[in-house]
């Protein structure tokens, strides 16, 4: 049975402010739970802390709105104790490129199967408009009573640097392109983040609904010049590494993805900017360890007989300690 | 006054030596020859926090009646190294021995440079102004004159001979036998038969035929230098007892591993950190087990143990693992914990049963790491921001950190919040010997966990998660669970799991989760909430109060107390939250004179039954050095107290090197 | 009975209305109209943790005497949208009065969809039960029958007037003024003069003239609206009254920042969280100030103020400026200060001087962001692993604030420990009118610092970071100063500062640590640990106990309580580590009645006193609901308790929407 | 007056294990702080903890012990309250890349002016011998009980993501390029890092010094075949961005620095990968909004007068919230 958007929204007063992209991401989350082929009761959202954060209480599935930072590993934590579901981490920038970068960073080095999509406003909206991680240095939005003293991060070369399998660029308000990019990193097998370019009406006034549209620059006909632009469709570009390329060209394409990255400002790339399949997942490596996991995971294994008597031959695990 | 009356089968035995000279493996070996004699010991381990070079030591106390504590005086210290020899001779017994290393006997105090100045200065100190010389020559006429017997072992020489007989040029691949030709000379010493020695070494290296070959040889070769020799008969003994019930083995973290395995762990996460991380590496190398016939159609049983990048990472990641219904754990020590108390906080908010086991060690901040100490029972009690229930409990020996680590669990479960079990360093990384784990005594109680989705609510009302109860839990549904959804967050939150600010849903959600502890303090029975060890007259003399691994050392001291007419009855506390208020106080109202003995500054629980029970008690004796509290301390300070409590308020305990 | 006897310059103002739209602005000119006329306000705020849309409100007290509290009542409900008249109309007392938009009669309740649903239902329950509509005019009729009068005022209409009067044709760009004009039509009813609205908009609105020059001529236009119809008298009354002395209007996140900045604090670190981060924004926007003639050698003084990555790099960011001998602190609340104790363990280690303003919201975890409670003062007392000294000061009004964030400086320098400043959201987020602080009464104390190295000690015995001394305290060096070379370490350390795991040096470096503790409390004068207020007789019918924001509440209900011929003394507690004991306990012990009011749920202080004391402090008066403590409550609650303690052991207070 | 090794040196007991790569660093350092033209009462070094951190105490300067990963905001903490200070931080890979990689990240943002060396020997050492965030995926040293499970990151593409000016790599037991590399760091005019290669003789059985040293592949003359080359003079790479540079050509070279990141194994590059000298220190961002920052910092500044009274003009200051 298809689900409707119906289905996967709850009823509750959606409290973020009008015209925030967050509605835009949320859409196009929502639209991509009634397109993919899985069962909507194995799909479990996990948010941080921070405006973002709200859209699993406006979504229908299993929502944990978890710590400021600390999404990832709550949703990794989940997702290795049940591989069975699927897990979608949705966080902010501040939440995830700020106090979250070294989890950002490790759940790279694990590529455990999972979907991680930041809201990328560059401010910390819930607390009023201070600096996020990814905004530049010497930018004054309105909430600054000085120009931001840091310099911004590169999310996609982070997420390179730290190892993610698939590392995707989206814009809130084109929610066909976000919709089926979100879709895209559901499919990959390994990590993938959508890293998710969202106007924050209320307090970012430099990277607007209207910049991100290029109303500030027309062509001849009068009309606005987009910025962003969806590198695949544009240019080609393949951003797939499969195992039967030669080290070359990983490297090429590996140096494409970072000069893409370093674009900003006029020209802003959108789309997939990188799909490794030669990376095995976490659970795989488990599994080669422990080679029941896959069927017996830690959320499905017996503990207790009828009799609540614990299942595991202690007997036999004590051997090893035992003397006579 | 000596404290003890025989001494065969009945003695103290230390060896030290250089980290990473194997001296672990000296200690392991001359307990499991013990063991195999039918003896019993309890060995406790000192060591710096560094990998190789600085000095480390075990004590390993042998009876033939099970025993749990260290005492202070030594029988027989075996060095092979100088340093051992200087930090240590002083502690043994007069009359009692010493086995050495000829060759070292010229070897200057001021230039043995792991030797921290102060000690130099003390020790050099005492032999001047006794008028030996200042170095290990003057240690050995010191220990003469305190009639202590000493042995030279020519290491070097048995080192060559073995390397010799093995036929192996290379002395270097020899010389690491010098651990087992320690065990081998002290049996020798001691009149237990090498034959033990042997049976150790084989048990130990297993398969390594060739390490097992030259050790064997070197250990006979030792054996017999000694035994050839006349000796006037060393004034303790080891002689083998007829002990068929199988015992086994083992340090306190392997006793929490067990413990989680049995329990149901099926999640582990840690980041490494002295003494915690022991437990962590145990149970990956157990990631995979048995199961009883009828549960194995899974196949095996398994737990998978995730190093994390943090304890941040640690403690959350095992939260969203027991989201899914699994039992999840994390291990960790005070730095450690102290990173994690967000998560525990969010955990106490969503309901959502973490267990995480805290190593205590010694503190503030990296404070002591490999030492020993009680400092974290109020940070334990009250970590985190706001208000919500948890448990804690904390165990005392080895069998109860195997069986604990079962109920944390349990209670983890049953109250749906974060349960912290509490274990000293010296339970983690001592190793004892006690009869076999059971598993009959280790039911397994999910409380209101819904695993089954067979039976969804989705048609009628919608799943609550936070339901308001009588008894403030609510049903447990798990990640995944068709006709479940539910809502998780750290924000007070509706019956379903959405952010509510509203006021009056605050005072029941709230009113909700404390209702929990009240719960859980009528439901634990006494018996799992504290020990209480009756005194042998109807009136104790003293009722001692404490928790920890002080256990064990109270217990035997109290032995030795009652042959002096001193008649102690101990009250040990084990669960601390939900605190058991009215046992205690009844216990203690009726008390002549309480002594709070604790191995940390201040007398943490003292604090706690003040403020639950409004009992102040006056006497402490408490111990912050670092090093574990023995049966002997615990017998000349309570006896102390006993006899002027009001001139010996606050007794400081300084035993340990 | 009427708490109030006369209403004229003695009342109750509330305004609400959607986040972002304006409505701080309206309480923040209504509070400096009434501060121009002369008179004395306290204003209170709620808000959702939200951004834009949810409701949000402001409760403003006016007297012509200092007040420092709020109170239950509303006299004058003033509202332009839907949700505050139905959210608030019931608190309006009997013959108050509530403004309103007579546009919005017909909104259907249920259609709110920012209201919740359980707000819905019992509003409609209640209006549907006494036979009105369950829309906004069945509120007005049910307002009406309690004798409340009505104001409505068509703010479109004067939106379009003066938008006309000013040539703007773009309603939108003028619809903000709705803020200014419910003020107007505020002091229309209330009958003081328009031109104090007029003062205080030019006073907030500064430079903007356009924006002025709207709101002028929409206040004026409404408030002759108003006058222009013939009412009946209004209840209440406000009136100017001669006040030449200066007064301040002051949030008390900006006291506690005055007080930084005068306390010498140079250099400050944060990660944005609620209530916390206003100060270090605050600061901020202040990063240069002027010093006194004399002083200005350097030109200006400055504050670094630095937005971390979190805020375990906040707190140990502070220590290593600390460490240069630059006072330095850091600002949070709960979930913050969970990630900070760590750090916090480090500095205790190592005797650093750092201070931490903790301020206090709903927990646990991200619990109730943007309202009050006082849940982490266990937490405060007890975080971190292992055991060190630290100081643990409370404020209980905007003076202390001030005073106290110069203090904690001196205090935090002198036992060279780290400092906890705690602070209420319902103190952080009110205004309230004080007479001038001042810098005569802030002297400060930096204790045993060296900050000048041309006396090196280079030459002679090497220079000793944690030199034991009679009082704990060790002359302190900072970085970078010529011949006071020195060493920190988490780990346990020797006098120089290197890293020492001798048992005898261990226990006289805890010991010497934790003696500065004994030394603070020696040293700091009662009058610094709490406020006694003493009853009007000499024996007190009741003794209150109680800490931080309840403090104002307590004193005015205190005189309500007289008037009822009740006479409380009250203990207000400040230093909570370390703690007064002996000071805490004469003073109860004499006690009739003690009643311990806290807001929190398990009644923390009270559990502090009887770990303390052992005295058991049964009645308490407790609130969790995240709405701050009134005086009305108090003087309830203290009445029942008095009247019949054993039926009234906890009395749980849920005022507040 | 010249310093000589011995003056920079305590005389504590070194507790490192024998063949330890530490000692080679810490030769290195101290060989350093006698060459540098800065007063030694000036330096202050902090470290983390690990078996690396306990180089402050054999290192005779004011010598801060931190946190484990907390360093770099200890460090960054004392350089911005006084700028005079010359600091160093010395850390881990598992205490700066492994817990303390949010710091890490967010340190290259700032652009402090100080210098970061790390003992990067691809485990835990003090812990005994866990897999850090070096080890590569599938590893075995000998104290892991199974091979390694996690992914290593890439330092070098990490601080270039991050924002560091100067990217520099070398190796323990080649001191004289470790020596000058460090004064090279310590010269720079923002944030420096110095990844070092260290053998951990105890747990690190792979990269050992002989497999650095390349013992294990000859030339024809059976000479070991070192691994490590130097980037700069071997190749004649100028890692150096100076402000006059085109778009182009910065490009260009942080490609070029990407590509030499990823090489490992049998050819390692050391030295300096990138110099920045384009972008402003923090230290000059606050000076534009504190005009006498670099006169009268935080630690310089006078609090009170003889009299004990503040200096600061309370009246002045509370006029904005003064009614009258
Ligand atoms: C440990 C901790 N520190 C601080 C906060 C306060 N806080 C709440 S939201 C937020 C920032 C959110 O920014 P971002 O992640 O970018 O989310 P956005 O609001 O922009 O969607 C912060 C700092 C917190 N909740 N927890
Ligand atoms: C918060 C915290 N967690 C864990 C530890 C335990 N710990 C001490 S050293 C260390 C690892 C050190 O590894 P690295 O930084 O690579 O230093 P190395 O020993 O290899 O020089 C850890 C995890 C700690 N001190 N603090
Ligand atoms: S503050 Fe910004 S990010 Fe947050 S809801 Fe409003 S517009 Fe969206
Ligand atoms: S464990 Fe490794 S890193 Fe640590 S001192 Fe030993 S060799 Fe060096
Ligand atoms: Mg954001
Ligand atoms: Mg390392």
């Amino acid at each position: 049975m298809a689900l409707k958007l119906a289905d996967v929204k709850t009823d509750l007063h959606n409290d973020w402010c009008p015209g925030c992209g967050d509605f835009g991401i949320e859409a196009s989350v929502q639209m991509a739970l009634t397109e993919i082929p899985v069962d909507i009761n194995r799909v479990v959202i996990f948010s941080g802390i921070g405006c973002h954060g709200k859209i699993v209480h406006w979504t229908n599935t299993f929502g944990i709105h978890t710590l400021h930072g600390r999404l990832m590993p709550f949703a990794q934590g989940a997702k290795l104790a049940n591989p069975d579901l699927e897990v979608i981490a949705i966080g902010g920038d501040g939440d995830g490129y700020g106090i979250g970068a070294g989890h950002f960073m490790h759940a790279g080095r694990r590529n455990i199967d999972m979907t991680y999509i930041v809201h990328d406003n560059q401010v910390y909206g819930l607390t009023k408009g201070q600096a996020s991680p990814t905004q530049g240095l010497g930018e004054k939005t309105k909430s600054l009573p000085e120009p931001n003293i840091n310099s911004a991060v590169n999310p996609i070369m982070l997420a390179l640097a730290s190892g993610y399998t698939f590392i995707s660029r989206s814009y809130a308000f084109d929610s066909r392109h976000l919709k089926e990019t979100i879709k895209r990193a559901i499919a990959h097998r390994g990590l993938a983040l959508v890293d998710v370019l969202q106007p924050c009406p209320t307090y970012n006034d430099i990277n607007t609904k209207d910049w991100y549209g290029g109303e500030d620059r027309r062509d001849e006909k009068n009309r606005p010049i987009p910025r962003c632009y969806d590198i695949e469709k544009t240019t080609g570009f393949d951003p797939t590494i499969t195992p039967e390329m030669s080290i070359e060209e990983v490297e090429k394409k590996t140096l494409k993805v970072i000069e893409l990255s370093k674009e900003w400002g006029d020209k802003i790339p959108i789309g997939v900017f990188y799909q490794n399949e030669r990376v095995s997942t976490y659970e795989d490596r488990i599994a080669d360890r422990i080679s029941t996991y896959k069927q017996a995971y830690p959320a499905k294994q017996t503990l207790a007989g009828k009799d609540a008597r614990p299942t595991v031959d202690l007997e036999y695990l004590s051997k090893e300690l035992l003397i006579s | 006054m000596s404290l003890i009356s025989s001494r065969t089968n009945n003695l103290s035995w230390m060896i030290g030596g250089a980290q990473g000279s194997g001296v672990d493996s000296s200690a392991n070996v001359f307990s499991r020859a013990c063991v195999l004699a039918g003896l019993w010991v309890y060995g406790t381990r000192e060591y710096y926090s560094n990998i190789k070079g600085l000095h480390s030591y075990f004590e390993v106390r042998v009876s033939d009646k099970q025993i749990r504590s260290k005492i202070d005086e030594v029988d027989l210290l075996t060095t092979f190294d100088a340093e051992t020899l200087i930090r240590h001779a002083e502690a043994v017994r007069p009359g009692g021995g010493i086995i050495y290393n000829p060759s070292l006997v010229r070897s200057d105090i001021r230039k043995v440079d792991t030797l921290e100045d102060n000690i130099v200065e003390k020790i050099t100190g005492r032999l001047v102004g006794q008028g030996f010389t200042p170095n290990v020559t003057g240690l050995l006429d010191e220990a003469k004159r305190r009639d202590i017997q000493l042995f030279p072992v020519a290491y070097d020489q048995v080192i060559s001979q073995t390397a010799q007989k093995i036929g192996e040029t290379q002395l270097s691949k020899v010389s690491r036998i010098i651990n087992v030709l320690a065990v081998s000379a002290s049996m020798a010493v001691l009149g237990l038969d090498v034959n033990y020695v042997e049976r150790a070494v084989e048990a130990i290296f297993g398969a390594k035929k060739k390490v097992i070959e030259m050790n064997v040889i070197g250990a006979e070769l030792v054996y017999n230098a000694i035994k050839s020799i006349a000796h006037p008969p060393f004034s303790a003994k080891l002689a083998p007892v007829e002990n068929t019930k199988p015992r086994m083995f083992v340090a306190g973290n392997q006793a929490v591993a067990f413990g989680k395995l049995v329990g149901g762990c099926r999640m582990q996460t840690y980041y490494p950190i002295t003494p915690a991380s022991d437990e962590s590496e145990f149970l990956e190398s157990h990631e995979n087990f048995k199961l009883l016939d009828g549960y194995s159609h899974d196949g095996q049983g398994s737990i998978v143990v995730v190093q994390t990048e943090d304890e941040i990472a640690a403690i959350t990641m095992a939260i969203g693992a027991s989201l899914t219904g699994t039992r999840a754990s994390t291990s960790t020590s005070g730095p450690g914990f102290s990173l994690m108390v967000e998560g525990m906080g969010w955990a106490g908010m969503n309901e959502v049963p973490v267990v995480i086991t805290l190593y205590s060690r010694g503190g503030p901040s990296t404070g002591l790491p490999t030492r020993n100490e009680q400092g974290d029972l109020q940070f334990a009690l009250h970590a985190s921001h706001g208000e919500f229930p948890r448990i804690v409990l904390s165990s005392g020996d080895m069998e109860e950190c195997f069986y604990d680590a079962i109920k944390i669990f349990n209670y983890a479960e049953k109250y749906q919040c974060p349960a912290i079990h509490m274990v000293d360093k010296a339970l983690a990384n001592s190793n004892m010997t006690i009869l076999p784990l059971s598993a009959e005594r280790a039911l397994i109680d999910r409380g209101k966990l819904i695993l089954d989705g067979s039976n969804p609510q989705d048609g009628g009302t919608p799943y609550k998660r936070f339901k308001f109860t009588e008894d403030g839990i609510s049903p447990r549904a798990v990640l995944g669970l068709k006709g479940y959804r539910f809502w998780n967050t750290g924000d007070e939150h509706s019956e379903i799991g959405h952010i509510d600010e509203d006021p009056e849903n605050r005072i029941k959600m709230m009113t909700k989760r404390m209702t929990k502890l009240e719960t859980a303090a009528r439901e634990i029975p006494d018996s799992e909430k504290f020990n209480f060890f009756p005194a042998s007259k109807s009136s104790a003399d003293v009722t001692i109060v404490s928790w920890g691994s002080s256990k064990g050392a109270i217990l035997e001291g109290m032995e030795l107390l009652r042959r002096d007419g001193i008649d102690a009855e101990f009250l040990q506390l084990r669960l601390m939250s939900p605190f058991p208020t009215d046992s205690v106080k009844k216990t203690l109202s009726k008390s002549k004179l309480i002594i709070d003995i604790e191995q940390n500054y201040s007398g943490q629980l003292a604090s706690l039954i003040a403020e639950k029970t409004q009992i102040e008690i006056v006497n402490k004796i408490l111990k912050f050095n670092g090093r574990p509290i023995s049966r002997d301390e615990i017998y000349d300070s309570v006896r102390s107290t006993v006899k002027a409590p009001q001139e010996n308020e606050r007794l400081v305990l300084v035993h340990g090197a």
